[in-house]
C-alpha cells in the first residue's frame, strides 16, 4: 500500500488554512484593526493573548486568523486572474498555431524575461499600494507557466482522436475548445495553480517587505510578517506566527501540489 | 479512364489532390522544405460502394481522409462530395452531414470527460436537432443499432472495453446519418478477438444504412474482406487501384505484391523474392524516378530515370509501374 | 553551430525592443515624481528647482517624443542618465554587474550541488521515508518568505554562531557572499530537488533503461551510463528558467544583506522615482534572463543530439 | 556681530530644553587612529556624491566628512556657528553681508581655497536648467534668479573684495548661517568638478577624503592631512556601510560589525531595555514636526471646531508613550522644542472625547463624519500611526478611509493639494521664521503651506517678526504665532521627532545633532583601542 | 533429465502477482513451457494476458508493482529465479537477451547507437571502449546495416524503425546468448519492414544456434516465425501446438475462435465473402478474471464445471496440450 504522504500532509494543511479563511472571523477574538489597545502592547503569548500582541496591542491571533483571509484572498484570487490568462492564451495557442501561436510564444517569453517579483513590483509601484493593486499586480505577472503547460497540453489534446472527432462532426473552434480540450487540460492547469497560488503567497510577503505590499486596515500574514521583522530578536512571536502561517499554508500548498501532479499529470512529472 | 466513375454519379470524387505542407522555415532559420502529403491522387467512391486504401505510414493515407472531410486545404485539385466542392460549396456542417470518420484509437478517440450520450447527444444538437425527445430517442436508437444498451448512455468512456469504445465511435460516426464513412484502421488497435465483432457490426451497418465506405487500413486481410474495390498508396500517390479480387489476385504493380508477401500467414510462404528491401524513404525528398524504385525487388535503370503514370492494365485496374504487364501472374496459390 | 548561435543572438533582438517599450510605458504613467521622490521627509521642497529639474530632464515633452528620445538612445546602447546621480544609468548598473553576477552564480551554484543530488537520492527511492523527508525538506525551502529566511540565517550564523558577517561586501569573497547567496540559492534548490526527482523518476522507467537492465548492467551503471545524463537534460530547462530569473529574485535579498546588486538599485529608484535607473535595471535584468536561455539552447544543442541534428 | 548676538540670545532662551545630549565628558584622550563605521540607514545607496544636487539626509552624511561651506550647525549651542567664513559683518539693515574666509583652508587636491571658490560655487547652484538642490539657499542672493533664468552671466549680489573676503547682498534681511549652513552650499574646487570623475570621486574641503565608494555598500573615507583644524580629524577613516533595513542593521550592530545605529521606536526600546546596550545611545530633539494635515480647503476640515475635535479626539500621548516609545515629545504646536519661540509653558491638546464630540455637535456634525486619511507606511509617522487613531476617532463617530501611498506620491499629492488629510513629517527647523511662513497665506501649497492656511492676524505677526530688529520682539512674535496655530489646528500635533543613535562603546565624540542625527561631525569622533575595526 | 535432452530452457508453474491498493491479483498462473537450444517458440495471446511479463521474469525485469508469485525458471537446468542480482546480471546479456517492442525508446537517445552496443562488449567481455566500439560496428555488419561505420556514430532519432531495430537486434546478439526473447518485435513497424525484421532475426539465429521465445499477439506472425506456439489467455497458457496446426486444427475454444474470426487474406476469393465468426464478450482485465476456466464467459462450449473447475492442461499428442474441458 502506497501512502501518498505528501498529498495527504499537503491537502491538510490546505484544508486548514481555508478553514481558518472561511472562518476567520468568528475564531478571531477581536477586533484586528479597531481592538488596538496600545496599553497591551507587545506582550508574549498568554492564556489571554495566545499569539501575544503587537506593537499596537492587538491580538496576534486574532490578525492572524483574520489575516489568512487576505492572503488566501490574493492567492486565490490573483493566481485564478493567472489562470484564466494562461489558459485562454495558452490553449488558443496550442489549438490555433500559425501566427497566433507565434505571438502568445513571444508574449510569454517576454513575461519570463522580467521576473515576476520585478514587474509585479513595478505594476504596484504604478497603481499603487493596496488589495485590488496586489490582485492585479500578481494577477498579470504569473501567468507565463500556466500558459506554456495549457498550449503543450493543448497541443497533445489537439491531435487525439476524439478532437479530430469533433471537428469532423463539424465543431466550431470555440466549442471545441471549451467542451473537448479544456476540460482534458484542466488536470496539469490545476496542479501549476495549487504551486502558484503559494507561489503568489509569497510574493504579497516579498513585496511588503519591499514596502509596496498589500495594506491594512485588515492585514496580511506577509504585512505583519514584514511588519514584525525588526522584533525578531526582542519579541520573536510577532514574526513567528505569521511567519508559521505562511509557512506551513505555502507549505501545504506545494505538498498538495506534488500530490496532484502524480494523480492529474502523471505523464508530464518532468515537464516544467 | 474510369467511365463508370462519372462525377453526378459518385458520391465522393477526388481529383487530382495534392497536399503540401511547408516545414520548417521561419525569419531566421531559412527556407522552408515542401512536405508533399498527398501529390495528385484522384479516386472515387459510389454511393454504397466500399473503396480499401491500402499503404503504410507516411503514405498520405490520413492526410487525404483529412482533405476529403475539408479539414486540410488542398494545394491542387478539388474534392467533389454529394456533387458539391468542399470547401467551396459547403461548410463544416454541410460536410459533418455528408461524410464522418471512425477513428484508429477507440482509446484516444472518445473524450474521456464526456458521456456517451454528451458525445452522441451534442453533435445532434449542433445539427439542430433541439427537440430533448427527439434526442434522447436517436442516441438510444443509435446505440442499439452498434449493440450497446440504451442504459449504458450515462457511462463514461474508461467504463468500457476497448470493443465497446469503438461501438460508440461507430455510433458517433452515424448519428448524423451521413452517406459516407471514412474509417480509419476501425480495427487494428482492437484485441484480436474483438475485431470480428466490429469488422461484422460495420458490415451490417453499411447493409442497414445503404452507407459508402472509405476503408483505410494496411491490413489486407480486413481490406479484402471489406471492400469493393482498392487503391494501394505509396508515398503521397496512388500506385495501383482496381476491383478487390484483381488487386489481391492480380497485383500488377511490385509494391501491391510486396504488402502481400509480408503478410505472416503460412499462406504467404514462398513469396519471399517478392518482398521489399529497405525502408520507406522520407516524404520531403522522394526518390526519383519511381518512388519505389529503391525497394523495388524489380526495379531497372529506366524506373530510377522515370516517374511511371497510372495507367488501365485492365478494365478498372489501374498501374503505375513500368513493368506491370510482366507481373500479369496471378500471386497466391 | 556559430550560425545558430548568431540567429539565436539576433532572436534576442525584437525581445528586449518589446520590453523596453512594455517598461517605457509602465514607467510612463506611475504616480510621483522624481523631484519629489527626491525628499526624504518633510516638505521643505522648491519648487523652482523641481521646475527646472522636470525641463532639464525633459519631462515635460511628450510621450511619444520622449519614447523617440530614449529608442534613439537605447539604439546607441547608452541607457541615458539617471535623474538621481546625473550619472550614467549604464556606470552605475556596471558598478553593481559584478556584485550581482556572483551572488547570483554563488546561489545558483548552491542550488545545484545541493538540489540536484538530493533530487537523485529522493528518486532512487522512490516512496520510501527517505523520499518523502528529502522533499518536505526540499519544499520547506519552496515556502519560506526570502526575507524571513535571510533574517533567520543571519541570526544564527552571524550573531549567534559568528561564522559569517551579517551584511555587506566585504571584498566580495565568499566569507561575505555565503549567507546571502543561500537565502537567494533555497528556492531554486528546492525547485531543481523536486525537478530532478521527478526527471530521474521518468527516466528510471523509461525504455531504455530497461535495456540497460536487460544488457546485464548493475544499478550504478544503469544510473551513471544512462540515467544521469538524461536526467541533467531535462532538469536543464529548469536551470535555465532559475538562473535567468535569479538577478530579478535578488531585490529582496540584495536589500536585506545590503549587497551592492541590480536589485537593490532598481528598488531605490522606484522609491526615487529615478525612472533612467529603473529601466536600465529591468532591461538588464531581462537580458540576462535572455542571455541565459539563450545559453541553455545552445547548451542543448551542444548534449542533446535530437536538437543538434534537427 | 550683531547677527551672532541675536542667535545667541535664542540659544540662550532655549538652551535649557536641550536635549542633544553630549557623551558624558570623556576622561580619556582622544586617540588618533582607527576606524569608524557610521551606518547609513535610509536607503540602499548613496544617490549622489555632488552635494550641490542632493539633499537628502543619508547624501548628507557624506557630504558632512567631505565637503564643507562657510558655516556649519553648532550642535552644542544650537545655532549655526562660522566654519569656513571666520567673521560675518552685516550692513545696511542686514541685507548685505561681508564674510572673512579662512587662509589654511585646502581641498584635498593640496590647492587652497580662496574667494573666488566661493563666488564660483554659488554661482554654480544658479546655473540655469540645471535644478541644483541648493539653489533655495543662494536664491536670495542679488541677482541670482536672474542668473537662473539665463538673463545674467554672474549672480551680480556676489562680489570677491580680495582673496579671502566675499560680499554678499540680499535681496532682503537675513541671516545667512541658516542659509549656508546647508551642506548643499558646499564651497567647491571648480577644477575638480570639472572632471569627468567628479560624479563619482569628489574632493571637498572636509577632514576626510574621498577614498573608495562601492555603490550600494559602502563608502570609505580616509582622513586629510592638512585639514584647517589643528590636530584633527582623530580618525584614519571614516566608513559607510549602507543599511537600509533596520532589521538586518539591529543585527550587525549587535554582532559589532557597525559602530553606529540609528534607532527606530521599536529597537530604541528593545536598546533601553538592554542594560549594555542602554549605556551608548545617543538622543537628540530633532527639528521634524510630525502632523496629520488637514485641507483646509476641504469640508469639514474648513471649520475649525473640527480640526480642534479631531485633537481632543486623539489619545497622542498614549500613542507617543506606546507606539512610537517615547522616541519623540508629544507635540504642542508646530515648533519644535530645539527651536526658538517653542513655548514651553504651553501644554499639549488635552484628550477629551466628550469635549470632541461637543465641539463636532457645535460645529453642526453631532453624529460625525467620514474623511479619506491619506498615509505612507513609514513606521514614525506613517501607517501604525494611522491604524492606532483610527478606534480613537471611531469613537467620536469620526470614520476613517485610509488610502497609502509611497512616500514619493505622498509628496506630490500633498503639494497639488490633492488630499483632504494626510500625514507626514516636517523640517520645522532650525529658522523658526522660515518654519511658520508654510502658514503663511502668501506662500503658496506648492512651497510649503500644505494645509493652505490663510489668516490675516497670523500674517501680520510673522511679518512684523520678519522685519524686527529687536531679537526679544521677536521671540515673543514667533511665540505668539506658534500659538496661534496651536488654537487654529489647522494639523493634528501629533509628536516632535527624538532622534536616537546607538553606538559602541569604543566610539567617542559622537555629537547629537538636531537637525539631523546622521550628520555628524567627523573629525571630532575617536575610537578607543577596544574597537575590533581596522 | 539428461543434459543432451535437457532444454535450455524450462518455465514451470510461474505464477506472477499483480500488486494494487486494491489487493493482489494473479496475472500469470501456472506457466510452463520449455524450450530446447536452437527452437523458435511463440508465445501468442492478446494485451494483457500476461506474455510480457512472463518474459520479464524470465529476464528477471519484473518490478514494481509486479512481483514473481511462485514457480521455477531454470536456464539449462540451473534455477535463476531467485539468484543474486549479480549472478542474474551476469545472465542477462549475455545468455538471455531481450529485444523490446518500441525501438525508439528502448534505446537511450543521447548516445550513439555504436556506444550502445559496445557497452555489450564492456559489460561481458571485458573489451575495452576501444575495442567494443570496433566490434559495435562488426555487430552493425551483421545486421546488415549499410554503411555500419558511420551508423554507429549516428543517435537513435537519426534512424528509421527499422533500422532501430536492427540495432536492437545487435545488441541483443552481441555476445551470442542461447536465448533471444523478443517482445513484439516488429508491432511498431511497417508492414513492409516487419518480415524484413523477423527473417533478419531468424537468420541470425539460427546461424548461431540461439533460441527465440517470440512474443506477439499476432498469430500470424508467431506460427510463421516459430516451430511450437503456445497460447496465453488471461494469465493462463490454454494450448502449446506446433504451428503448422494452430491454424489447422486448434483444439481449444479461444484458439478456435481466434482463427475463425480473422479476416485472412484469400478466404473472400476462396470461399466468398462470409460473417466472419464472432467471440463474444470481451477480454477480461487482471483484477477480474473469472473463476474456473477464464474464457468460460465468452465459450459457446461452456458446461457448469467451466464455471468453477480449472481445467488441467493435457497432453493430446506429441507437443500438444490444451487446457479445456471441451477440448477438440
Amino acid at each position: 500500500m502506497k501512502i501518498r504522504a505528501n498529498l495527504a500532509i499537503g491537502g491538510g494543511l490546505t484544508v486548514l488554512a481555508l478553514a481558518v479563511g472561511i472562518f476567520g472571523p468568528w475564531l478571531a477574538h477581536t477586533d484586528p484593526i479597531m481592538d488596538a489597545n496600545l496599553m497591551n502592547a507587545e506582550l508574549p503569548p498568554s492564556r489571554e493573548f495566545w499569539f501575544g500582541t503587537d506593537q499596537q496591542g492587538r491580538d496576534i491571533w486574532s490578525r492572524v486568523m483574520y489575516g489568512a483571509q487576505i492572503s488566501l484572498t490574493v492567492g486565490v484570487v490573483s493566481q485564478l486572474i493567472n489562470t484564466a490568462i494562461g489558459t485562454a492564451l495558452g490553449v488558443t495557442a496550442g489549438y490555433w498555431g500559425g501566427w497566433w501561436d507565434d505571438f502568445v510564444n513571444g508574449l510569454t517569453n517576454l513575461m519570463l524575461a522580467i521576473p515576476s517579483l520585478i514587474f509585479a513590483l513595478a505594476i504596484m509601484a504604478i497603481l499603487g499600494p493596496g488589495l485590488t493593486s496586489l490582485l492585479i499586480a500578481l494577477g498579470l505577472t504569473n501567468w507565463s507557466y500556466t500558459c506554456r503547460i495549457s498550449r503543450a497540453q493543448a497541443l497533445a489534446v489537439k491531435s487525439q482522436g476524439y478532437v479530430q472527432a469533433a471537428r469532423v462532426l463539424g465543431y466550431g473552434d470555440f466549442r471545441i475548445m471549451f467542451t473537448q480540450i479544456l476540460p482534458n487540460t484542466l488536470g496539469p492547469i490545476i496542479v501549476i495553480a495549487t504551486l502558484g497560488m503559494g507561489g503568489t503567497i509569497l510574493a504579497e510577503a516579498a513585496l511588503s517587505f519591499l514596502g509596496l505590499g498589500v495594506r491594512p486596515p485588515s492585514p496580511s500574514w506577509g504585512s505583519m510578517l514584514s511588519d514584525a521583522r525588526e522584533t525578531i530578536t526582542t519579541a520573536p512571536w510577532l514574526s513567528l506566527f505569521p511567519g508559521m502561517a505562511i509557512f506551513l499554508t505555502v507549505l501545504g500548498l506545494n505538498l498538495l501540489g506534488d500530490g496532484l501532479r502524480d494523480i492529474l499529470d502523471p505523464q508530464s512529472r518532468s515537464r516544467r | 479512364m474510369d467511365k463508370h466513375a462519372r462525377a453526378d454519379q459518385a458520391l465522393l470524387s477526388v481529383e487530382d489532390l495534392a497536399v503540401y505542407f511547408p516545414i520548417g522555415g521561419g525569419v531566421f532559420s531559412g527556407k522552408p522544405q515542401m512536405l508533399r502529403a498527398v501529390d495528385g491522387v484522384s479516386l472515387s467512391i459510389k454511393p454504397g460502394e466500399s473503396l480499401g486504401l491500402v499503404g503504410e505510414s507516411g503514405c498520405g493515407k490520413s492526410t487525404l481522409a483529412l482533405s476529403i472531410l475539408g479539414l486540410v486545404n488542398a494545394t491542387k485539385g478539388r474534392v467533389v462530395l454529394d456533387g458539391k466542392t468542399v470547401g467551396e460549396d459547403t461548410d463544416r456542417l454541410d460536410v459533418a452531414r455528408t461524410v464522418q470518420m471512425v477513428f484508429q484509437d477507440p482509446y484516444a478517440s472518445l473524450n474521456p470527460r464526456q458521456t456517451v450520450r454528451r458525445t452522441l447527444a451534442d453533435p445532434l444538437r449542433l445539427h439542430g436537432v433541439s427537440n430533448a425527445g427527439e434526442v434522447a430517442d436517436r442516441v438510444a436508437e443509435m446505440l442499439r443499432q452498434v449493440g450497446l444498451r440504451p442504459d449504458q448512455a450515462d457511462l463514461y468512456p474508461h467504463e468500457f472495453s476497448g470493443g465497446q469504445r469503438q461501438r460508440i465511435g461507430i455510433a458517433r460516426a452515424l448519428i448524423l446519418k451521413p452517406k459516407l464513412v471514412i474509417c480509419d484502421e476501425p480495427v487494428s488497435a482492437l484485441d484480436v478477438s474483438i475485431r470480428a465483432q466490429i469488422i461484422n457490426l460495420l458490415l451490417e451497418l453499411q447493409a442497414e444504412m445503404g452507407l459508402s465506405y472509405l476503408m483505410i487500413s494496411h491490413d489486407l486481410g480486413v481490406v479484402e474482406h471489406m471492400s469493393d474495390r482498392v487503391a494501394v498508396m505509396y508515398l503521397g500517390r496512388i500506385v495501383e487501384t482496381g476491383g478487390w479480387r484483381e488487386i489481391f489476385e492480380q497485383p500488377r504493380h511490385p509494391y501491391t505484391r510486396a504488402l502481400i508477401a509480408a503478410i505472416p500467414d503460412p499462406l504467404t510462404r514462398g513469396l519471399a523474392r517478392e518482398k521489399a528491401r529497405g525502408e520507406i524513404p522520407s516524404p520531403l525528398n522522394p526518390p526519383p524516378g519511381c518512388t519505389f524504385n529503391p525497394r523495388c525487388p524489380h526495379a531497372i535503370d529506366h524506373c530510377r530515370a522515370a516517374a511511371p503514370m497510372l495507367s488501365a492494365v485492365d478494365d478498372g485496374h489501374l498501374v503505375s509501374c513500368w513493368r506491370a504487364d510482366e507481373f500479369a501472374t496471378p500471386i497466391s496459390a | 553551430m556559430a550560425g545558430f548561435i548568431i540567429r539565436r543572438l539576433l532572436q534576442m533582438v525584437p525581445m528586449l525592443v518589446a520590453i523596453a517599450l512594455l517598461i517605457f510605458v509602465l514607467f510612463s504613467v506611475i504616480p510621483g515624481s522624481f523631484a519629489t521622490g527626491q525628499q526624504d521627509e518633510g516638505l521643505g521642497l522648491d519648487m523652482a528647482v523641481v521646475t527646472r529639474m522636470r525641463q532639464e530632464l525633459g519631462l515635460d515633452d511628450p510621450l511619444h517624443v520622449r519614447f523617440g528620445k530614449y529608442v534613439a538612445q537605447l539604439a546607441t546602447l547608452d541607457l541615458g542618465i539617471s535623474f538621481r546621480s546625473r550619472q550614467p544609468v549604464a556606470d552605475m548598473i556596471g558598478a553593481r554587474m559584478w556584485p550581482s553576477l556572483i551572488l547570483t552564480a554563488a546561489a545558483m551554484g548552491f542550488a545545484i550541488v545541493i538540489g540536484v543530488p538530493l533530487g537523485f537520492v529522493a528518486a532512487l527511492r522512490p516512496g520510501s521515508l527517505v523520499d518523502l523527508g528529502l522533499m518536505i525538506v526540499a519544499v520547506s525551502g519552496l515556502s519560506l518568505p526570502k526575507f524571513w529566511l535571510g533574517i533567520l540565517l543571519m541570526y544564527l550564523f552571524a550573531l549567534t554562531l559568528g561564522w559569517f558577517p551579517s551584511f555587506g561586501y566585504g571584498d566580495g569573497g565568499l566569507y561575505h557572499l555565503t549567507l546571502p547567496a543561500i537565502a537567494l540559492g533555497v528556492s531554486p534548490m528546492a525547485l531543481l530537488a523536486r525537478t530532478t526527482r521527478a526527471a530521474v523518476l521518468d527516466i528510471m522507467n523509461a525504455d531504455f533503461v530497461r535495456t540497460a537492465r536487460s544488457k546485464g548492467m548493475n544499478e550504478y551503471r544503469v544510473v551513471v551510463w544512462h540515467v544521469l545524463r538524461n536526467a541533467l537534460v531535462l532538469v536543464l530547462t529548469t536551470i535555465g528558467l532559475q538562473f535567468g530569473s535569479l538577478l530579478g529574485q535578488g531585490v529582496v535579498v540584495e536589500k536585506l544583506f545590503a549587497w551592492p546588486g541590480i536589485g537593490s538599485l532598481l528598488v531605490d529608484s522606484v522609491f526615487q522615482r529615478d525612472i533612467p535607473a529603473v529601466q536600465g535595471c529591468i532591461l538588464v535584468i531581462s537580458l540576462f534572463f535572455l542571455v541565459i536561455n539563450t545559453s541553455v539552447d545552445i547548451a542543448y544543442k551542444l548534449i542533446d543530439p535530437r536538437i543538434r541534428y534537427n | 556681530m550683531k547677527r551672532l548676538t541675536l542667535l545667541s540670545t535664542i540659544a540662550v532662551a532655549t538652551a535649557g530644553l536641550f536635549v542633544a545630549v553630549m557623551p558624558p565628558a570623556e576622561a580619556q584622550t582622544p586617540r588618533k587612529g582607527g576606524v569608524v563605521r557610521i551606518t547609513a540607514p535610509y536607503a540602499s545607496s548613496f544617490g549622489n556624491l555632488d552635494p550641490h544636487m542632493s539633499g537628502r539626509s543619508q547624501d548628507g552624511q557624506v557630504h558632512m566628512t567631505i565637503h564643507r561651506t562657510l558655516y556649519i550647525w553648532d550642535s552644542a549651542k544650537g545655532e549655526p556657528a562660522l566654519e569656513l567664513a571666520t567673521a560675518a559683518t552685516a550692513s545696511a539693515g542686514g541685507t548685505v553681508w561681508t564674510f572673512k574666509l579662512r587662509q589654511d583652508a585646502f581641498f584635498h587636491n593640496g590647492r587652497k581655497m580662496t574667494a573666488d571658490d566661493v563666488v564660483w560655487s554659488f554661482n554654480r547652484l544658479m546655473e540655469s536648467g540645471k535644478g541644483f538642490v541648493g539653489a533655495r539657499w543662494v536664491r536670495l542672493i542679488k541677482g541670482a534668479v536672474e542668473k537662473e533664468k539665463g538673463e545674467a552671466q554672474e549672480i551680480s549680489g556676489m562680489k570677491k573684495v580680495d582673496d579671502f573676503t566675499v560680499e554678499i547682498s540680499f535681496t532682503q534681511k537675513v541671516e545667512p548661517g541658516f542659509l549656508f549652513y546647508n551642506m548643499t552650499t558646499s564651497i567647491l574646487p571648480k577644477e575638480e568638478v570639472e572632471k569627468p570623475t567628479w560624479a563619482i570621486a569628489p574632493v571637498g574641503l572636509g577632514p576626510f577624503k574621498f577614498k573608495e565608494h562601492i555603490s550600494g555598500s559602502r563608502l570609505v573615507t580616509e582622513r586629510f592631512d592638512k585639514f584647517y583644524k589643528p590636530g584633527l580629524p582623530y580618525l584614519d577613516r571614516v566608513e559607510f556601510p549602507i543599511m537600509a533595513e533596520a532589521s538586518a542593521r539591529d543585527i550587525a550592530f549587535r554582532n559589532k560589525e557597525v559602530d553606529t545605529s540609528i534607532l527606530g521606536p521599536v529597537q530604541y526600546v528593545a536598546y533601553n531595555n538592554d542594560a549594555n546596550l542602554k549605556k551608548n545611545i545617543l538622543e537628540v530633539a530633532e527639528v521634524f514636526t510630525r502632523a496629520m494635515v488637514m485641507n483646509i480647503g476641504v469640508k469639514p476640515f474648513d471649520d475649525k471646531r473640527v480640526r480642534q475635535a479631531i485633537n481632543h479626539a486623539i489619545n497622542t500621548k498614549i500613542i507617543v508613550e506606546r507606539l512610537a516609545r517615547n522616541k519623540a515629545y508629544v507635540a504642542t504646536s508646530w515648533l519644535p522644542i530645539t527651536v526658538p519661540g517653542y513655548d514651553k509653558d504651553m501644554s499639549p491638546y488635552a484628550y477629551d472625547p466628550a469635549k470632541a464630540k461637543a465641539l463636532l455637535a457645535e460645529a453642526g456634525l453631532p453624529n460625525g463624519f467620514e474623511f479619506e486619511w491619506t498615509t505612507s507606511q513609514n513606521e514614525s509617522w506613517g501607517l501604525p500611526i494611522v491604524e492606532a487613531v483610527i478606534p480613537m476617532l471611531a469613537q467620536v463617530g469620526i470614520k476613517v478611509k485610509t488610502k497609502v501611498v509611497e512616500v514619493a506620491v505622498l509628496t506630490d499629492l500633498a503639494l497639488k493639494g490633492e488630499f483632504q488629510a494626510y500625514i507626514g513629517s516636517s523640517q520645522t527647523g532650525p529658522d523658526p521664521l522660515q518654519t511658520l511662513r508654510c502658514f503663511h497665506s502668501a506662500t503658496p501649497r506648492t512651497s510649503c503651506n500644505v494645509s493652505g492656511y490663510k489668516n490675516a492676524d497670523f500674517d501680520k505677526l510673522l511679518d512684523e517678526a520678519g522685519t524686527t530688529d529687536d531679537p526679544a520682539k521677536k521671540l515673543d512674535l514667533l511665540k505668539k504665532a506658534n500659538a496661534h496655530l496651536y488654537d487654529a489646528a489647522p494639523v493634528w500635533f501629533f509628536n516632535y521627532n527624538k532622534a536616537a543613535m546607538a553606538y559602541q562603546p569604543w566610539v567617542h565624540g559622537l555629537l547629537g545633532n538636531p537637525t539631523e542625527m546622521v550628520h555628524q561631525y567627523p573629525e571630532y569622533i575617536w575610537v578607543d583601542a577596544t574597537s575590533p575595526a581596522k | 533429465m539428461s543434459g543432451a535432452n535437457m532444454p535450455l530452457l524450462s518455465v514451470e508453474d510461474l505464477h506472477i502477482s499483480l500488486t494494487t491498493d486494491a489487493g493482489r491479483f494473479p496475472a500469470v498462473e501456472g506457466v510452463s513451457f520449455s524450450i530446447a537450444r536452437g527452437e523458435t517458440v511463440g508465445l501468442v495471446g492478446e494485451s494483457g494476458c500476461g506474455k510480457s511479463i512472463t518474459a520479464l521474469s524470465i529476464m528477471g525485469l519484473l518490478r514494481d508493482p509486479l512481483g514473481l508469485a511462485g514457480g521455477k525458471i531454470k536456464l539449462s537446468g540451473q534455477e535463476i529465479q531467485n539468484l543474486p542480482a549479480s549472478q542474474l546480471r551476469a545472465l542477462r546479456g549475455k545468455r538471455i537477451a531481450m529485444i523490446f517492442q518500441e525501438p525508439m525508446t528502448a534505446l537511450n537517445p543521447l548516445k550513439a547507437v555504436g556506444t550502445q552496443i559496445a557497452e555489450m562488449f564492456v559489460l561481458h567481455q571485458g573489451a575495452s571502449w576501444r575495442e567494443a566500439e570496433a566490434k559495435a560496428v562488426d555487430a552493425l555488419t551483421q545486421v546488415k546495416v549499410p554503411a555500419p561505420a558511420q551508423r554507429a556514430k549516428d543517435f537513435p532519432h537519426q534512424l528509421s524503425g527499422g533500422m532501430r531495430q536492427r540495432v536492437m537486434i545487435a545488441i541483443a546478439l552481441a555476445c551470442e546468448p542461447d536465448l533471444l526473447i523478443a517482445d513484439e518485435p516488429t508491432t511498431a513497424l511497417d508492414v513492409t519492414v516487419q518480415s524484413e525484421i523477423v527473417d533478419l532475426m531468424k537468420e541470425l539465429c539460427a546461424a548461431r544456434g540461439t533460441a527465440i521465445l517470440m512474443i506477439s499477439h499476432d498469430l500470424g506472425l508467431v506460427t510463421d516465425t516459430c516451430k511450437r506456439v503456445c497460447v496465453m489467455y488471461a494469465g493462463r497458457i490454454v494450448e502449446q501446438q506446433d504451428s503448422e496446426r494452430i491454424f489447422n486444427s486448434p483444439q481449444h475454444p479461444y484458439t478456435q475462435g481466434l482463427v475463425a474470426s480473422l479476416p485472412r487474406l484469400g478466404m473472400r476469393a476462396r470461399h466468398g465473402r462470409r460473417r466472419l465468426t464472432e467471440i463474444a464478450g470481451v477480454v477480461p482485465g487482471i483484477t477480474s478474471y473469472p473463476a474456473g476456466c477464464r474464457f468460460h464467459p465468452r465459450c459457446t462450449r461452456r458446461t457448469e464445471i467451466c464455471e468453477t473447475v480449472v481445467p488441467e492442461l493435457t497432453a493430446l499428442a506429441e507437443g500438444s496440450l490444451v487446457r479445456c474441458h471441451h477440448h477438440g
